[in-house]
């Protein structure tokens, strides 16, 4: 029925097969627009937030996406600036989740904020001392990128490219696309940065207060480092998934194999980093503000749950040092199950960061009569939450079905007939 | 700023051997500043108090229990350098703004859109978002003060202290020819309505006035507290704060702070410490 | 085709750049973001011209001068009055809620006439008209004196109306709330032979002795108490707190002995013991202006010294010996009793041993000490008029049982449940019910709504929709005071006399009528010598003609000062009959079935008499008071563990009187054993931001007469955990 | 930065596409003309809505509830525009007078104006306040202090007012349906949107205030915004 958009030499299921499948995911997206709906007709009392946990679930999932979206500019960057040119066969996929994780963020913030009519006032009464202002324009600007990027793969579909205007924009926009790329690369070094120094610049709140360079917190440096470290964990994770549901080999295992080495070596780096930061903090930074170590780790009994030293261990050794060991070795990442394990680990990590970067402060009482607090978010916030999830499925599904992702799929699927 | 200009600091004094907890600080605030309420408020996370009276104990078992009230208003930081406020320097659409005039921290309701940034920034919970629509019950909106303006559900909210006040009495002033208001004529409605007497408030930088005889502010160093018995909350902070708390009892005092066990209270304070300046 | 849809195109890039290059989006996303700042829905106070205009709060018995704030016709703020002698510009959180009571939901908006469950609203001609036929029947019938009347003060313009009138009607059932002050009444009668209640020099004290009374939770004229209590901390004034709770009170002492409740008067006599033991008491005053020092001395010695009373009170020998030393060794010492904020009598025991205290260290009737102050006595009017079935309905009994056997109380309002209830038809046909909300606050909230159910025709003068109201079957609903006149003489425990006087600060909001209004036109219906008893046009001329060239002053001040301390007493009595006795108030309930203790705490953010809480209030209660609608109990962690209890549970407390589903919060400032319990809370009428929120204390509660007055004095009850 | 790069972009393509077109061209002859025309038509007719119809709809205009005339009165009174917009002893500003004032002089019919008939009929002999509409009304948010400006800093009426005092008769109110504001906040004339303005009251909007404050006070209190602190003028 709609063979005509499929890309040439590539065999997709039938369209009401396609259609059957995703329709439980649409139900999955239809929910959370309703609930995304619900929040902004009644207001965020919708929510489980609080005056003490101002920054929640969403906050966190928006650091978690852009973390894991970080994926797009970091491959970007190793291709077009480093010239790791293997990289162009899953530089598409990349660009596209980092696409999905993008958009994803925006819409998340566009929920959160308690009065959306109004956050363009961001932009327009600027306050350019703050980190959040900052991420707003890094990223909208790295939004605006990433869709720059996206735009020359849909214009590829065979449909669209047989329209000779389509074809010459999209072969024109992909001869600057280095430049976009780079211009993407230092925007997201940016404002991963400054998402980082969202937290780090809270000289109010111990538990991710970090010391300076220049103006930036050490958050800054950590987190731009982590999401070039982790992003690929989950482009890799994403194909890896994409490829077992499609029951194809999309990406040649060199490539793969590329993408984990830098990865592992960026994770490693990143976690003696991490180390050594929350070793300074803990010996250094706590304790001049009257704080020992375990204070941030032991509350009360339910508090511990959430908060407990667990979570510390959970990031930096189980999600952190392992997957990162895992991938630096070449026998190690080149064994698919370890592989598959180390990007999960390496995912679930700069997932639990953002966590304990977002969650944390909020729980942890500064004032010594103030109490742990918890918190369960709303249905309204995991639909909400889920949402991206269900779009990010159903763009990746409809760009693969149409578009030329991958580029080795022709060349690793010959079709037999 | 312009240095050789005094400015002034309205500051607050609490004294908390004279505070009961009677909690009248906290309705004569909510009356002047018509702060909503809600059927049920017993969700202490969801409440908008701008003046809120904490318990502390000594967490002594029986019979040596002992108690103290602490009422919280806004501190109105000033940070580590003229306005750098924890809450101030986040806000990303300058919603919120340290006068360098007053020392006062603004909550503009119609700038902020609630990103609640400056909820996260602020350790003191001081700052309320109104997750609700505010509503009165039919006819009591009549209640309602022209002089605050009412807030809307999605922003963030915060004590002023009383800034209101202060652009009345100013008026007052000017019609009778004055461009500088007396002690009395700048009060907040918690100071005035406390019946115990344990609120003072007053521009900390002029000698003259109570609250700067009984805190003494060391100006040099951030305005740290050089009165006995005087104390601010989270100064180790430095969040530089312009409410200060008047206590006799130690726990209380240590309890205003945190503290490494072998620390004594109040003295390994870093308040020489230098932040890096902000960006930009 | 391709023509079309490409013109189409191009038609839409034009409109586009178009709209882009015109105000559309940018005023738009501009005027979008302004609607939301202006949003319909959230209120604009109209602004106006502020004024400012005294009066006086009548929400408690302090006595407060209140400021009120308006803009044009509004009232906007109110604020404590500079230069009043109560509050002198402070004030307490209640009286900062007094809007909130002019215009909340709450208010019965005009008169109400209860047909089948629900209320229709009726004109006040209506209204007169079927009370004045009830109150014909009675008098036709004969029976005058089935006619009662529940009032919150005696004292005062509209309650001496109410009181005239049932005289003139022919009922001797006038009755009041109780109150800390009706066992003061009697100590001050049988000790220094006035009836009067004690004024207290505390600003001129310079040690306090308080068996349990909440001095800074509301006990007496709260803001008065409170700025007191800074004026003892400026000047080093010792307190000592005796109570099993770490109160507020307590917290902000000097010193708090915990006790076991109950035995306060065993330590006051052995606090007297050790004084007279160590000579320390006044010789001078005890020899000149006392009499039977050498009874108390006999009756101490014997049965009071410290080591029996360590045993009964659990408080160390060597505690009571150096507080009785500190307190006579200080120059103006004062004891005061009253647990709480004197909601409830305590026992004339009690009160006697605290009070003879007081004697002992000769501090009566002098600066720093106690005054037998006079009620303010400026209501002079004419004899009432009776005609012979009032005269014959004045001479029946009682029905509180007061008059007889020579009973000291006043008024026995809390015998009158029983006394209906064990009758086949209530004795009671017709009730008033003025600045009272006998349903909710009296003890066994069970029994008292029974015995309401029992009364054929209640009327309520209430101008909010309280649990009685609820009850009534008419509503004559009184102005607020905020919007009439009213004088209010001051009876707490000031030594000064003081009047106020509320004003119509704003015009009635509603259809309401004051209730001094009411009884006059009532009266005048009625005809005959109730008529003519009632030689007032209407409230206003009344109060005119009472208060005469004091009302200008009052009118224009905002109060009065009636009359200074004065000694009104003569000799005082160590050995009226009460302090022989060493009967203790037990608490109802069998200790083995029942091994806890419960007790009422008292807080300044809940109110629990006639007063619902308004919305301010219930706000600031903590949320380990009220979480929900749950109440929170205080318990000690070792009543906990004893329990199996940790905090936050849920568990079922049960006392002889009811039972009720409550929240641990565990607590190290109570005595084991001890569980404590807001008052204030439990509401079934009012609004939604009080109503149904916690257990009302005296649902749990029942009455223990004191054996010598008759009076409530219950102070807790056994309970249980389960 | 990368805004002004989307822009080159733009650009760019729209370049491209025409390129396109013109390779095209030599296939459709006959419609070379068409889409241009069709770009213009849509052009226009959305610049007429935009700035013709929009602000039309966006503003509804409203009678005063009598027609006052300013010149008369003020050959009346003795002491200007403070005869009737006074200063009250607080301070505080009483804006348009209430019905007790205008009593003082209207309690009956004076003249044979017809306003004057409509006024007193409708409004006095009912005791009716008279729904002014206020053309410099300000939003909740702001607290705008009559007794600065005029007794501190020695401002005249007409220097934010304009000439109403000099007018006979009182103009349409316009307000937006939207806001609610009145339109002589964000401006009467459609160039005042960009940020053109000839005298003072032709918009009264936040900037127009922090920048005569700054141009007039030097003031930079605030920290953030380096003008005028905001609690100045927001309540």
């Amino acid at each position: 029925m709609d063979s005509a958009l499929i890309p040439k030499g590539v065999k997709r299921c039938s369209l009401p097969v396609f259609i059957a499948g995703l329709t439980p995911v649409v139900l999955v997206l239809l929910w959370g627009v309703y609930a995304m709906l619900l929040c902004w007709l009644k207001g965020l009392n919708q929510t489980n937030m609080n005056d003490s946990y101002g920054f929640a679930l969403w906050i966190w999932a928006d650091l978690a996406v852009i973390a894991i979206g970080g994926g797009a500019f970091f491959s970007g960057l190793l291709k077009y600036i480093f010239g790791k040119d293997e990289l162009k066969n899953i530089i598409n996929y990349a660009v596209l989740i980092g696409f999905i994780c993008y958009s994803s963020a925006l819409l998340i913030l566009a929920i959160d904020v308690g009065q959306p009519l109004r956050s363009w006032f961001i932009f327009w009464h600027a306050n350019v001392h703050s980190m959040l202002t900052e991420v707003a324009f890094c990223l909208s600007c790295y939004f605006a990128v990433l869709t720059i990027e996206y735009i020359p793969l849909i214009l590829e579909n065979r449909k669209l490219d047989e329209i000779p205007l389509i074809h010459n924009i999209s072969h024109n926009m992909h001869g600057i696309m280095a430049v976009f790329a780079a211009t993407g690369a230092f925007l997201s070094c940016f404002h991963q940065g400054s998402l980082g120094g969202v937290a780090g610049v809270l000289y109010g709140r111990p538990y991710v207060f970090r010391e300076h360079i220049l103006v930036w917190p050490w958050t800054f440096f950590l987190f731009t480092w982590s999401a070039a470290a982790f992003g690929p964990c989950f482009t890799i994770l994403i194909t890896k998934i994409t490829e077992g549901i499609t029951g194809k080999k999309l990406v040649k295992d060199n490539v793969i194999s590329l993408l984990a080495k830098i990865s592992g070596w960026m994770i490693f780096t990143y976690i003696i980093a991490k180390i050594i930061d929350t070793f300074y903090w803990a010996t250094v930074t706590a304790p001049e503000l009257g704080f020992v170590w375990s204070d941030f780790f032991t509350g009360d009994r339910s508090s511990v749950l959430f908060h407990g030293y667990w979570l510390l261990f959970a990031e930096i050794v189980l999600c952190g040092i392992i997957p990162g060991l895992i991938l630096i070795s070449k026998k190690h990442r080149e064994n698919k199950t370890l592989l598959l394990t180390a990007v999960t680990l390496g995912t679930i990590g700069v997932c639990l960061n953002r966590w304990t970067m977002v969650m944390q402060p909020m729980a942890m009482p500064v004032m010594t009569f103030d109490s742990w607090n918890l918190y369960i978010p709303s249905w309204q916030e995991v639909a909400t939450t889920i949402l991206p999830v269900a779009y990010g499925i159903i763009l990746i599904a409809i760009s693969f079905r149409y578009l030329p992702i991958f580029p080795q799929e022709v060349e690793l699927n010959p079709i037999k007939e | 700023m312009k240095k050789e200009r005094i400015d002034k600091k309205f500051g607050m004094v609490i004294d908390l051997d004279a505070c009961t907890g009677c909690g009248s600080c906290m309705v004569a605030c909510m009356a002047e500043n018509n702060v909503p309420f809600k059927k049920d408020e017993t969700n202490k996370l969801d409440s908008i108090t701008w003046m809120r009276v904490y318990k502390l104990t000594n967490k002594k078992p029986f019979p040596e229990t002992e108690i103290c009230y602490l009422p919280r208003p806004c501190m109105h930081c000033e940070g580590q350098h003229s306005g750098h406020s924890p809450c101030v320097s986040v806000c990303p659409a300058t919603a919120t703004d340290y006068d360098m005039d007053t020392g006062i921290v603004s909550q503009i309701y119609t700038r902020c859109f609630g990103c609640r940034y400056c909820m996260a920034a602020c350790p003191y919970h001081a700052r309320y978002f109104n997750w609700w629509d505010p509503v009165w019950p039919d006819g009591m909106e009549k209640s309602l003060s022209p002089n605050v303006s009412p807030r809307m559900r999605g922003i963030v909210e915060k004590c002023s202290f009383c800034f209101h006040r202060y652009q009345l009495a100013l008026d007052k002033a000017y019609v009778k020819g004055r461009r500088e208001l007396k002690e009395h004529e700048y009060q907040t409605s918690c100071t005035q309505a406390c019946p115990s007497g344990a609120i003072t408030f007053g521009d900390l930088n002029n000698p003259d006035h109570q609250v700067h005889r009984l805190v003494k502010p060391d100006n040099r160093h951030h305005g740290r507290p050089t009165a006995k018995n005087a104390f601010r909350l989270l100064e180790r902070l430095g969040t530089n704060p312009k409410v200060y708390y008047l206590s006799s009892k130690e726990w209380v005092r240590r309890a205003g702070d945190n503290y490494l066990d072998n620390e004594e209270t109040g003295k390994p304070l870093n308040l020489m410490k230098e932040l890096q300046p902000e960006p930009h | 085709m391709k023509l079309d849809r490409r013109s189409f195109l191009s038609l839409g890039v034009g409109a586009s750049a178009g709209i882009t290059l015109s105000p559309i989006p940018w005023k738009l996303m501009d005027d979008l973001s302004i609607w939301s700042q202006n949003w319909p829905w959230t209120p604009v106070p109209p602004d106006g011209k502020a004024t400012y205009e005294n009066s006086a709060c009548t929400l408690c018995p302090g006595g407060c001068g209140i400021t009120v704030r308006k803009i044009d016709d509004r009232i906007v703020k109110i604020e404590g009055m500079t230069g009043h002698p109560v509050n002198n510009g402070r004030i307490c959180m209640l009286g900062l809620s007094g809007p909130q009571l002019l215009y909340g939901p709450t208010r019965v908006k005009s008169p109400m006439k209860k047909v089948g469950e629900k209320f229709k609203k009726i004109s006040w001609e209506e209204a007169i008209s079927e009370i004045v036929s009830k109150l014909d029947k009675l008098r036709s019938g004969g029976k005058p004196e089935a006619l009662a009347c529940i009032t919150g003060t005696d004292k005062g313009t509209v309650p001496e109306l109410l009181k005239r009138f049932l005289t003139a009607f022919g009922s001797p059932n006038y009755l009041r709330t109780a109150s800390v002050n009706d066992s003061y009444e009697i100590i001050m009668e049988q000790m220094q032979g006035v009836r009067t209640i004690p004024g207290f020099d505390f600003e001129n004290a310079d040690f306090i002795l308080s068996f349990g009374s909440g001095i800074i939770d509301g006990w007496g004229s709260p803001v008065r108490m409170l700025t007191v209590n800074s004026l003892w901390k400026e000047k080093g004034v010792k307190v000592v707190q005796i109570e099993p709770r770490l109160s507020n009170s307590a917290a902000k002492a000097d010193k708090w002995i915990p006790i076991v409740p109950g035995t306060e008067a065993d330590l006051a006599l052995g606090l007297a013991c050790v004084i007279i033991k160590k000579s320390l008491y006044d010789k001078d005053f005890v020899n000149r202006n006392a009499v039977g020092f050498e009874n108390l001395k006999r009756f101490v010695m014997n049965k009071y010294t410290s080591d029996q009373v360590e045993k009964i009170t659990g408080i160390d020998k060597s505690v009571i010996e150096k507080m009785a030393v500190s307190f006579a060794k200080a120059s103006s010492p004062i004891a005061i009793c009253g647990k709480g904020q004197g909601r409830t009598p305590g026992s004339i025991n009690e009160f006697a041993a605290v009070h003879a205290l007081n004697a002992l260290v000769g501090n009566i009737d002098k600066k720093g000490g106690v005054f037998a102050t006079l009620p303010p006595d400026y209501i002079r009017w004419p004899e009432v008029i009776m005609d012979g079935v009032a005269q014959k309905g004045l001479n029946t009994n009682r029905i509180d049982g007061v008059g007889s056997k020579n009973n000291p109380a006043g008024y026995l309002l809390n015998r009158l449940p029983k006394k209906i209830n064990s009758s086949g038809k209530s004795p009671v046909e017709v009730l008033f019910v003025s600045g009272a909300n006998p349903c909710y606050s009296m003890a066994d909230t069970h029994a008292v709504n029974e015995a309401f159910d029992k009364i054929p025709f209640i009327v309520s003068f209430s101008s909010y929709m309280d649990e009685t109201a609820k009850k009534a079957h008419l509503i004559l609903p009184n102005h607020t005071y905020l919007e009439r006149y009213e004088d209010v003489p001051v009876s707490a425990n000031i030594p000064e006399q003081i009047v106020g006087l509320t004003r119509p600060v704003v015009k009635p909001q509603y259809d309401t009528m004051n209730t001094g209004d009411v009884i006059i036109r009532i009266a005048k219906s009625m005809g005959d010598s109730v008529k003519d008893s009632f030689p007032w046009s209407g409230y206003e001329s009344c109060l005119k003609q009472t208060l005469g060239g004091s009302l200008n002053k009052l009118a224009r001040k905002g109060f009065l000062i009636a009359g200074n301390p004065r000694s009104a007493s003569g000799k005082f009595r160590f050995t009226p009959a009460v302090i022989n006795s060493d009967a203790r108030i037990e608490p109802e309930g069998d200790a083995n079935a029942f091994p806890l203790i419960l007790i009422p705490k008292d807080s300044m953010r809940l109110t629990s008499g006639f007063i619902g809480s308004p919305p301010f209030l219930v706000k600031t209660v903590s949320d380990t008071v009220l979480k929900g609608n749950d109440v929170c109990i205080e318990i000690n962690p070792e009543t906990a563990k004893k329990n199996n209890l940790s905090d936050g549970d849920y568990t079922v407390l049960s006392t002889p009187k009811g039972s009720a589903r409550v929240k641990v919060n565990i607590f190290d400032g109570i005595m084991p054993g001890i569980i404590a319990i807001p008052r204030g809370l439990g509401h079934t009428a009012y609004d939604d931001y009080l109503a149904g929120k916690g257990i009302n204390y005296n649902s749990l509660v029942g009455p223990v007469e004191d054996p010598v007055t008759g009076l409530d004095v219950a102070w807790g009850i056994r309970a249980k955990l389960s | 930065m990368s805004e002004t790069d989307d822009k080159v972009i733009e650009e760019g393509s729209e370049e491209t596409r025409e390129q396109a077109d013109s390779g095209n061209a030599g296939d459709e002859e006959q419609s070379k003309g068409l889409p241009t025309l069709f770009f213009f038509i849509g052009f226009i007719i959305s610049l007429v809505v935009g700035w013709v119809v929009f602000p039309a709809i966006l503003y509804s205009s409203k009678k005063q509830p009598v027609d006052f005339n300013h010149v008369i009165h003020m050959e009346l009174v003795d002491n200007g525009c403070e005869s009737c917009h006074f200063f009250r002893e607080d301070g505080t500003f009483s804006g348009a007078p209430r019905l007790a004032q205008c009593v003082d002089c209207h309690e009956d019919i004076q003249t044979e104006s017809e306003n004057e008939k409509v006024f007193v009929e409708t409004y006095v002999s009912n005791g009716i306040e008279v729904p002014w509409y206020i053309y410099a009304k300000q939003p909740d948010c702001v607290f705008f202090s009559h007794a600065a400006h005029v007794k501190l800093a020695n401002m005249d009426c007409v220097t934010c007012h304009g000439h109403i005092g000099e007018s006979t008769s009182l103009r349409e109110y316009e307000e937006n349906v939207l806001t609610g504001y009145s339109r002589d906040i964000w401006g009467a004339k459609l160039w005042n949107m960009l940020t053109l303005k000839k005298e003072p009251w032709e918009r009264m909007k936040m900037d127009d205030c922090a920048e005569c404050h700054l141009e007039k006070t030097g003031r930079k209190t605030s920290i953030q915004t380096q003008k005028d602190g905001c609690l100045v003028c927001h309540k």
